[in-house]
């Protein structure tokens, strides 16, 4: 990974997850906007993969991003009845209802898979979720240390 | 092989300020496939454009990504850029360095490192890239616009005088809105009606506009460009192809003391009823909950006295379908119920009213043929009390926003009032006056200065009734910082503006997001304030916001223009976001039929020759596909995949991270 | 006679341990049981034949044969660590030991496969006699016996109506491994078990004349119906040694694995044009059974099976290539 | 077994079906398949019968055979009717000579098995010991689920003997065979074989009719039926979903109420 000269960065001891997020184009990825034009400060552990839709996200997308070492994965997109295709959310919370028990039967529970709506207008509540995930798998501790859907190397 | 060029942008200071651009440049000329890493003060510049359609010609670039601003700010514009030099735009990513980075970041480290990961990711990306080209689907020139308050009429006369064919929905029995129950409208003090009415028989008797009164929008089908809207006409019980408005049924009619909505429930009407003597169509509807014929089945005094035979107590509703290929939403706004506040009487104190009220009051087609007399007794109140922000900037009981209009509204009612009873004490409580618009101050200085209102800062605590009829107004002067009482005869409360009931359904249905509020979302706050996320469904009005006359009809105009724009080609042309279907290994186990919300994934025979069907699988058409990806993510074995978001993208994405 | 109780196995493992072995030997778990690494605390369970053959412990399912590494140019070779553990394996059947001259033959024949000699040299085998057998069992048939030494560093043979096994060294590797060994063996008499009686089913020479001959016949689309083309049986076979390159990458690196494949597979030959040779399960199965009782026998002169009937045991369909030759050789008269 | 036999006998003789595809009498009831009307004296079933012969109806050399008849205990039922559910079973082109224990309950297409299903065995759930199985690894801690599954994916070969057993996998390019990209690591090994086994199960969710043959085939014995279970439950609780008692279903992947709970997201 690349290094900077102006390097203030915390302790390497720290442990500072990886946090994975799908969100989607139009409420979760505009939220986020928002937060940046709103100026919010939030903590930068977070990568996002936009999609258009969280009608998009295949369950394979979460186990890989574990695989590779993510700590923690967030889904999030459009309140219900907000979808911009009316209703790519629905199945997608559907599908996510089904697949968390699967996970959390095999020992990914609810502080490393992180499912949200969060609407266009609503920067404050993206910023305040990144803290919150962040914070809670801070508590968490790595992935790669303990699960079987890790990458071995 | 892939030549990727990568092209970070400081966005002056923004970006710059947190993030180490010349490392993150530097990073990225590092990565697999990119032959080319710079960065730059402003790329969106003419300057950064020019770089970056020099190096895609002189370094035979395969794929582009700028690290900037949000896509959603100048994806378009570089996509644009690196068409002119002859790359397909959708070969250009963007990473999101600015909203999604420095401005959400403070420590340079983190920033610079979380900027190198989300460029990798979008190299990764783009490499993936394949160049698309844009779907074209027909456009269907004519226009919906739903509600026929100003904002409606506004935007329908524009596009109408703009030579496209208009819808005009609204679901009272005449067009109108608010506006028309205005008595004088400020700065200017111009009677509303005045104004109003020649713009609603305009709009009725327009060639190219197509009037829908006592109607609602009942489901949406389709897209932009394409919209399939079925819209459910009400029972009017009079056929107004034959109703020439003569108003012998309604003169006739026993039923007389139903309280008139439009005058704020201080007149009355009777069940067969034209809402106000100059309403468009000017044709009366049955209320069918208050007519006795259509209760219990006895009068029809109406159908008796009519001379052409109108009355058709069997009249039901029906579905219409109209396709359009945009809409404009004027749904406008409604007072928020002041009851929720108990120490102003909770809704039961009668001389204490709303706006509107007041505003009938004042009018000289209102109930009391615009003298100011108070409810209970009918007598000239001798001292009004106004209260601004009633429920407005009041999270806990009303609404955290600012209502904008009622600063204005009461300041003239003060006037008005003040014009009207020269004698009279007319007392604003307020929080702020907040008057910035053309003549907005001057008119409220005059209110003060010329009409002698007097303003008190502070709020009302309480308002109690006396035995005599007297309201008791205790409040605190917090400029002067002591408690006020006040004996007002009349209380105006400036009730907080808020959506129409049934808006959040409205934009449901046409797949419009709405905020905490239910205000309709605009697609983006500043550039894109009449626009919705939803292709081809703009805003007017209040609805989005609560806005004055003047705003409300410069954003009609300005939906109007935009549609106008829509229909200037005969063809749309549409992101190729678009999904495809691996015909070989398509199992036709149907779960992306069922899944898709456009009826866009259908059924598909593959024949031999012979026109012997071999196979059936799944297959998605173009025209009807938006692109959400709902189709592939159910299908099991990654037959069904998404351009620009492919399977290979995606996997790529995050094996860069 | 050095000899050993049956039920103090492990005794014997630990001394090996201790003598700085890698042990590896049947043991139950979760109703299964299979060869696998021995630790201090575990039962050796010598009764049955294991799921998993030998073969695991020579030939992983996967292993990385070659590391490249991303780098800004592209990828650039890694090193690939090659641990060849001192391994002795205990109670291996007789059937797994016969096994391995078939192993040795093709991964020496054009090229010789380095991951695995290595393993192969550093691995002793002692295997177990067998005093009984199930219907799935056919050694006989192929050339083997139920106390065949083919293969074998060492043999232990029931002794005593099974409470004592008999430990034979037959080779340089066994001899140091009974030397290693020493400490838990007993010196003394014991009276052998007879080996178990199992009548020989089939000639496989018959058979593999008939496969020459009738490549085309029907007999194989009815043969193969039940077949639902896992790949199971060639997993679990001591013999089987087809495998797949499969290269996959992440951020850091790319990875060259070499997986096991089975010729039961649809995948196994489908050609990137859509064409494939072997077009359903019967041209399958008749690639299995003739590879195992024609072709390789052809190529190297030794049968591609030792009848310990792991397919058959382990075939959710009941596909049983025992039967199946005995019906070849009957179609052959 | 006598008039199991004879109703098959009568189809073949009939020429309805050109296949009776049921279990054989002998050890292990390996699959067989009776051709003509003197074959079907060799039929037998028993619960013994492991064996979901609606797996066959995925296969290519079975369905250039069809119409064909299978030998259906009340899982292998559910089975057909999904499969119709999904189009993969035209109608007519599959019957079930439908068994319970030792009784032949008649010969049903993928309707009439629906019907009998819902009139019959509308109740039909894992067994409780099963489900006793989940509950206990639920209340284990999360590392110790982990740790679980670890030892038990650790012996999967990816012989993929589960996808062969099952109906429900009739994909003719498994996701696991899509190698541009290659989703699901090839290596039997940790995150390929977690990925593996996850999705296997996953893409079962309100289909899987809990037949168990998945779980019988696996060679190394990994209790595939605590996820199949553990979603079924689920499906069950949160969508009253029950595969395989209407061919005219939709899938519940592929479908949506705005009802479905949403309790766990914020």
């Amino acid at each position: 990974m690349m290094k900077t000269e102006t390097s203030t960065a915390p302790a390497p001891a720290a442990f500072e997850p990886r946090i994975t997020a799908f969100v989607c184009n139009w409420c979760t990825y505009a939220g986020a906007d928002l937060a940046g034009t709103s100026r919010l400060q939030y903590a930068s552990n977070m990568r996002i993969i936009k999609l258009p839709c969280t009608g998009r996200i295949d369950p394979l997308f979460v186990l890989k991003a574990f695989e590779n070492g993510a700590d923690a994965v967030l889904v999030s997109g459009c309140h219900p009845g907000d979808c911009h295709y009316t209703s790519g959310n629905y199945h997608a919370r559907r599908r996510w209802t089904l697949f968390r028990k699967l996970l959390a039967l095999t020992g990914i529970g609810d502080d490393r898979l992180f499912f949200s709506w969060v609407s266009a207008a609503e920067g404050q509540k993206f910023a305040d979720l990144v803290n919150d995930v962040t914070a809670k798998v801070r508590k968490a501790g790595p992935f790669r240390a303990a699960h079987p859907g890790r990458r071995a190397s | 092989m892939a030549r990727i060029g990568v092209f970070i942008c400081h966005c002056g200071e923004n970006i710059g300020r947190t993030v180490d651009c010349a490392a993150v440049s530097a990073a990225a000329a590092k990565m697999p496939g990119v032959v080319v890493g710079v960065d730059y003060k402003y790329m969106c510049s003419d300057p950064g454009q020019q770089m970056i359609r020099k190096a895609i010609i002189e370094q035979k670039l395969t794929g582009v990504v700028v690290g900037a601003c949000s896509p959603r700010m100048h994806e378009r514009t570089f996509r644009a850029a690196a068409a002119e030099a002859g790359l397909n735009p959708y070969l250009l990513e963007m990473a999101n360095l600015r909203e999604h980075c420095s401005w959400v970041h403070s420590n340079q480290a983190e920033a610079t490192q979380k900027a190198i990961d989300l460029v990798r990711v979008m190299v990764a990306k783009v490499r993936r890239n394949r160049a698309l080209r844009p779907i074209r689907v027909p456009v269907e020139p004519t226009a919906l616009v739903v509600g026929g308050g100003i904002a409606g009429i506004q935007a329908a006369l524009d596009i109408a005088a703009g030579g496209k064919k208009v819808v005009l929905v609204e679901s009272g029995p005449s067009i109108g809105g608010h506006m028309a129950r205005l008595s004088e409208t400020f700065p200017t003090l111009d009677c509303s009606q005045c104004i109003l009415t020649p713009r609603m028989v305009e709009a009725a008797s327009h060639p190219n506009i197509t009037l829908m009164t006592y109607s609602e929008v009942a489901s949406v089908e389709g897209f932009v460009g394409n919209f399939t809207v079925t819209i459910r006409r009400k029972a009017r019980y009079v056929d107004p192809a034959k109703c020439t408005g003569c108003g012998d049924c309604f003169n006739k009619c026993p039923i007389k003391k139903i309280p008139n909505e439009f005058d704020a429930g201080l007149g009355q009407r009777r069940a067969i009823y034209v809402p106000f003597p100059q309403a468009v169509p000017n044709k009366p509807v049955i209320d069918a909950a208050h007519c006795t014929m259509l209760q219990k089945g006895k009068c029809g005094l109406c159908a008796k006295v009519c001379p052409r035979g109108a009355i058709d107590y069997q009249d039901q509703d029906r579905l219409e379908k109209v396709k359009v290929g945009a809409v404009v939403l004027a749904t406008g706004f409604q007072l928020w119920d002041h009851a929720a506040y108990g120490e102003y009487g909770g809704g039961r104190l009668r001389d204490v009213i709303d706006g509107f009220a007041f505003e009938r009051l004042a009018s000289a087609s209102g109930p009391t043929g615009g003298l100011i007399k108070r409810p209970s007794d009918g007598k000239e109140p001798q001292t009004v009390v106004f209260l601004q922000c009633c429920g407005s900037r009041d999270d806990k009981v009303g609404k955290k926003y600012c209502s904008k209009i009622c600063c204005m509204y009461t300041a003239k009612h003060a006037m008005l009032y003040r014009h009207k009873v020269y004698e009279g004490r007319a007392v604003v409580f307020y929080m702020d006056v907040r008057a910035a618009g053309k003549g907005y101050e001057e008119f409220v200085r005059r209110a003060i200065e010329a009409d002698g209102a007097e303003y008190v800062r502070g709020r009302v605590s309480r308002i109690t009734r006396r035995r005599d009829g007297k309201l008791v107004v205790r409040g605190a002067d917090t400029l002067a910082g002591r408690p006020v009482t006040i004996e007002a005869d009349l209380v105006v409360l400036a009730d907080a503006v808020v959506p129409r009931p049934g808006s959040e359904k409205l934009a449901q249905l046409f797949g419009v997001g709405y905020d905490q509020d239910g205000f309709y979302s605009e697609a983006h706050p500043k550039l894109r304030p009449v626009e919705t996320a939803a292709a081809g469904v703009f805003l007017a009005g209040a609805c989005q916001a609560p806005k004055d006359i003047p705003e409300t009809v410069s954003q009609a105009s300005a939906a109007a223009a935009k549609v106008l724009g829509l229909f200037a080609k005969p063809e749309l042309e549409r992101e190729p976001v678009i999904a495809r279907v691996n015909r070989t290994t398509c199992a036709h186990c149907r779960a992306c039929i069922s899944a898709c919300p456009y009826g866009a994934a259908k059924d598909f025979d593959i024949v031999d020759r012979a026109g012997k069907v071999l196979r059936a699988v799944a297959d998605v058409n173009e025209g009807l596909c938006q692109g959400c990806g709902t189709c592939a993510s159910v299908c099991r074995s990654h037959s069904v995949d998404l351009d620009g978001f492919t399977d290979e993208q995606i996997h790529a994405e995050l094996n860069a991270l | 006679m050095k000899t050993i109780e049956t039920g103090r196995l492990s005794d014997l493992a630990q001394a090996l341990s201790a003598a700085g072995y890698r042990v590896v030997a049947p043991m139950e778990e979760g109703g299964v049981v299979r060869f696998r690494e021995w630790a201090p605390g575990l039962a050796i369970a010598p009764g049955v034949v294991p799921a998993n053959s030998l073969k695991d412990f020579l030939f992983p399912r996967s292993e990385v044969v070659a590391r490249f590494a991303l780098e800004p140019g592209g990828f650039s070779p890694a090193p690939v660590e090659r641990s060849a553990v001192k391994t002795a394996v205990l109670c291996a059947r007789p059937c797994d030991a016969a096994a391995l001259a078939a192993l040795d033959a093709v991964f020496n024949w054009d090229y010789r496969d380095g991951a695995y000699n290595a393993r192969r040299e550093a691995a002793t085998v002692v295997s177990l006699a067998c005093s009984k057998a199930d219907e799935h069992c056919f050694c006989t048939s192929v050339g083997g016996a139920p106390d065949g030494v083919a293969g074998a560093d060492a043999i232990l043979r029931p002794a005593d109506g099974g409470r004592l096994l008999v430990l034979d060294a037959l080779t340089e590797k066994g001899r140091a491994l009974d030397q290693a060994a020493a400490g838990a063996l007993a010196e003394g008499p014991a009276a052998l078990d007879a080996p178990a009686a199992l009548p020989r089913r089939f000639d496989p020479e018959a058979v593999g004349r008939w496969l020459a001959a009738n490549f085309e016949s029907p007999f194989w689309k009815e043969a193969a119906l039940a077949c639902l083309g896992c790949g199971a049986c060639a997993y679990a076979c001591p013999v089987c040694h087809c495998f797949d390159l499969q290269d996959e990458t992440d951020r850091a690196e790319c990875r060259r694995l070499r997986n096991w494949d089975s010729c039961g597979f649809g995948l196994f030959t489908l050609h990137a044009s859509g064409h494939n040779p072997r077009p359903d399960q019967s041209a399958r199965w008749r690639q299995r059974v003739m590879h195992k009782f024609s072709i390789y026998p052809q190529k190297f002169k030794t049968l591609a099976c030792t009848g310990c009937g792991r397919c058959s045991r382990l075939c959710q369909a009941g596909m049983a290539i025992a039967a199946t030759c005995e019906r070849i050789e009957a179609l052959g008269r | 077994m006598k008039a199991l036999r004879e109703a098959a006998e009568k189809l073949l003789r009939e020429k309805r079906v050109s296949l009776v595809i049921g279990y054989e009498g002998r050890k292990g009831r390996p699959a067989f398949f009776a051709a003509k009307p003197e074959d079907c004296g060799r039929l037998a079933y028993d619960a013994s019968c492991r064996q979901n012969l609606a797996a066959y109806l995925g296969k290519p050399e079975i369905r250039a055979r069809l119409p064909v008849a299978l030998v259906a205990p009340p899982a292998v039922l559910r089975s057909i009717v999904v499969m119709s559910a999904e189009s993969q079973v035209a109608p007519g082109q599959v019957l079930a000579l439908a068994v319970d224990g030792d009784s032949y309950l008649g010969t049903f297409d993928a309707a009439g098995a629906a019907e009998l299903l819902r009139a019959k065995y509308s109740t039909l759930a894992p067994e409780p010991a099963l489900l006793e199985r989940v509950q206990g690894l639920l209340q284990k801690s999360p590392a110790e689920r982990a740790a679980f599954w670890e030892a038990e994916f650790s012996k999967c070969t990816r012989c993929y003997a589960c996808r062969a057993a099952c109906p429900g996998c009739y994909c003719s390019r498994c996701i696991v065979e899509k190698n541009a990209p290659q989703w699901i690591s090839t290596a039997a090994l940790g995150h390929g074989n977690y990925t593996w086994n996850v999705m296997r199960a996953f893409h079962q969710s309100g289909r899987c009719t809990l037949c168990g043959a998945c779980e019988a085939a696996c060679p190394q014995g990994l209790p595939l039926m605590l996820l199949n279970a553990a979603l079924d439950r689920e499906a069950l609780e949160e969508f009253g979903s029950r595969p395989g008692y209407d061919p005219e279903a939709k899938p519940l992947i592929g479908s949506w109420s705005a009802d479905d709970d949403h309790s766990y997201m914020r």
